[in-house]
């Protein structure tokens, strides 16, 4: 018997230590698993490297995290959102470093990362100031630079439905990084809105297999960043 | 410059229009963020167009109805959107695969500044402190098939957008095809930058003059 | 309107000239793309290389077409199958060349070359005879060699469920190398069972988007191998 | 040897229900073609493993009823499979992302010969002529977390299987942990080959007198 559940996302998110890499889900409030982060949040994890696309907004989620001064690296492609006031002013201070790396190749070295791959050439990014200190090689005449897989310890990221054996199957544009997160992570947690028995999902329509899932937690009504940004909601 | 800034030329929605007309039937674009989203709007007659959004999605529709916007169905610009008949949901690895292995066809962006060797200069200012935020704009430029501009001719300080080389942070080296402002619709070509349509009214000297390299006239 | 449905299978293949490059689905019999094959036959081309896991069986589908002398190159990871002599025989005459890739490294191509990554590292085959003339190199003290991304002029591939837009659902592990190499070839092929409309498959479970098909033909009930072997059919 | 090739000591049912109870529950394991699959058959009570075939599903099941084969569900060796509930199809990338990137717990192999250094040579005799067929063996013990290798401990000629270095071809380099013959369970250490357990009835001095390379008794 395999069972993948845990009780809730206090427990889910238990066992992440200080100075843990963590891979958090979502494009904007898309996908993001913002009661697993607010349990990181009580839990008290610090000195975290965060990947994730962005920065978050407002000061709940992603972005309140980093408010309480927890996240001492970022690797994303684009910190700005609206209402993003959190990051900009953590990075200013020098207090969040930041990893700038072009969307497509964000989402390439993690995948790269989770399929074995240590490295791998891209034509993005040639000749512009995000290929300083990388190793340039051209094929067939073209130009590319070598990018690196990237892994983390952790990854935060939120399904529609699962499985207890970790089967995922996401909604809309919230698909987003989760998949590829879900297989770069030592641990992946999910958050999904329902948690269903083995083979009550079609095998076909499977988005995550359960091989790259380690915790899933029922999160029956999800919140959502703009929502909870509307009703003046600061975490914690 | 006083009297050149006067000149308005197209709008934005006459640039949007002006632009669909280039786009085959069947063609498969990514809009960027802003203006160029104006282009889903004037779709020429019997043409179809899909619509890919790198957060995911291939099949973009338009806003959703009041009321019916699901907060994870949104576009790169992370506003709300709709899926169309036939559309698909990707991961990112997948999405960037479309873009960086020349599987789309057009790619629409802004522009700060393009050079007249293409080169594309529209993510970051290189200004001290300012956070620097990229996307997914070097790779569209590095891997889709054609890359247009859509941008106003010069900035709001009346400077030339269209130069003879970028002095802010290149998104990608050589990669723009094709330029529509407001005043000309301009080719990059390997002889710099050659006008294809002036807007109604406007004289080639005045684009010449707002443009900071030089202009190929349009050939009768 | 986009419409990518065409005839049939002769029409569908009617332009692959002489020296064109061809990935043909399937691993065994399962996704074997055998009328889109037999339209090939017929229709003439030859000097063909052959991207495929495995060689074919008895003398029909890609079996029939190595028969015929119109394959002088195979890259693929196994072949041998059961029932399999037309290979061996071409490949000892000298008739056809092999490039034989582990199977991993031959999909991490063909997925490469259609994701626009020109080249990638990988552990596979480090210290073994087909690690001979590739380039070594270490990444945190581990080695790998350099593999090239793959791509083809065409892919012949077989779905079960495809709509005109090309979108493609797949049966089963006949899904095997298809999403990938309709993703590497210039054009893309796809014989299906049933062909829908726009709308008529969920954009949540699409397995292909139909970015990466160019041409669709239905064949409602296509044959298998195994069947066309018992029944002692040798194609054309 | 006359006297020692007598030895048959397990069946290869008794190996599999061996190897079987070193998997822990809930592992996910990859079975080879052949004498691996026999695994599948003793899964410890209590226990569940969950089968990923490398051409694309994770939750194979057993052999289908009479009747009830679909010629598009396979595994690895091309036999007619089914599919566990819980189960999830897949192309061949992500399957080989599964292997390359670490995610399978467990690999279990067929070899032609494992050198005390845990070198393994199970795809090709490299003898001229030979159809060179590698498969997916290569990635497997590339990539998976163990690899136990299971196999008579003889060749059908009586020539040992475990030397002192391979003659064949490779498969990869230093790649065993762990050996299931019918005399032993024999691990592969940084100090060569190390016997675990020994079939009952068997006499170490036997299996070494089988073995082209040292072999370092079980510690009581």
């Amino acid at each position: 018997m395999i069972n993948k559940r845990v009780l809730n996302p206090a427990e889910a998110v238990a066992d992440i230590a200080d100075g843990s890499s963590i891979m958090i889900g979502g494009f904007g409030e898309a996908g993001s698993p913002i009661e697993l982060i607010h349990a990181l949040i009580d839990q008290g994890a610090s000195d975290l490297t965060v990947i994730s696309n962005n920065t978050g907004s407002g000061e709940v989620g992603l972005a309140a995290l980093l408010k309480e001064r927890r996240v001492t690296k970022v690797i994303c492609s684009f910190p700005k959102t609206l209402n993003s006031t959190v990051f900009p002013e953590l990075y200013r201070e020098g207090f969040t470093e930041l990893e700038l790396v072009p969307q497509g190749t964000l989402a390439e070295r993690i995948r790269a990362g989770g399929a074995g791959v240590p490295a791998f050439y891209t034509p993005t990014a040639v000749g512009t100031p995000l290929a300083e200190g990388k190793e340039f090689r051209e094929f067939n005449g073209r130009g590319y630079l070598l990018e690196h897989g990237l892994t983390a310890d952790y990854s935060l990221i939120k399904g529609l439905t699962a499985d207890s054996h970790g089967n995922l199957l996401y909604n809309k544009t919230a698909r987003n990084f989760a998949p590829i997160m879900a297989m770069a992570a030592d641990v992946t947690i999910v958050q999904a809105a329902s948690v269903l028995e083995p083979g009550e999902i079609d095998p076909e329509i499977v988005v995550t297999p359960g091989i790259f899932v380690d915790r899933v937690v029922e999160v029956a009504d999800p919140a959502y960043e703009s929502e909870l940004i509307a009703a003046g909601v600061s975490y914690p | 410059m006083t009297q050149q800034t006067q000149v308005t030329g197209w709008t934005r929605e006459e640039m949007a229009q002006r632009l669909a007309q280039d786009i085959a039937n069947g063609s498969y674009v990514n809009l960027g963020i802003g203006i160029p989203e104006l282009v889903a709007k004037f779709v020429p007659e019997g043409r179809t167009f899909i619509y890919h959004t790198e957060n995911g999605l291939l099949g973009m529709g338009p806003s959703p109805a009041e009321g019916e916007a699901d907060p994870e169905l949104i576009n790169a610009g992370k506003r709300h959107v709709t899926a169309n008949p036939g559309s698909a949901y990707f991961h990112h690895a997948d999405s960037f695969a479309m873009i960086r292995g020349g599987h789309l066809d057009l790619s629409v962006l802004g522009a700060m500044q393009i050079a007249q060797n293409g080169d594309l200069a529209n993510w970051s200012t290189g200004k001290p402190g300012a956070i620097p935020a990229v996307g997914g704009a070097m790779d569209l430029v590095a891997g889709v098939k054609q890359v247009f501009v859509m941008t106003q001719h010069c900035t709001k300080t009346g400077d030339p957008k269209l130069v003879e080389s970028c002095s802010y942070p290149l998104t990608g080296r050589g990669v723009v095809d094709r330029v529509y402002t407001n005043l000309a619709v301009i080719d990059v070509t390997p002889d710099g930058f050659q006008v294809v349509e002036l807007c109604p009214g406007v004289e080639f000297e005045t684009v010449q003059e707002l443009t900071g390299a030089p202009l190929r006239p349009a050939s009768e």
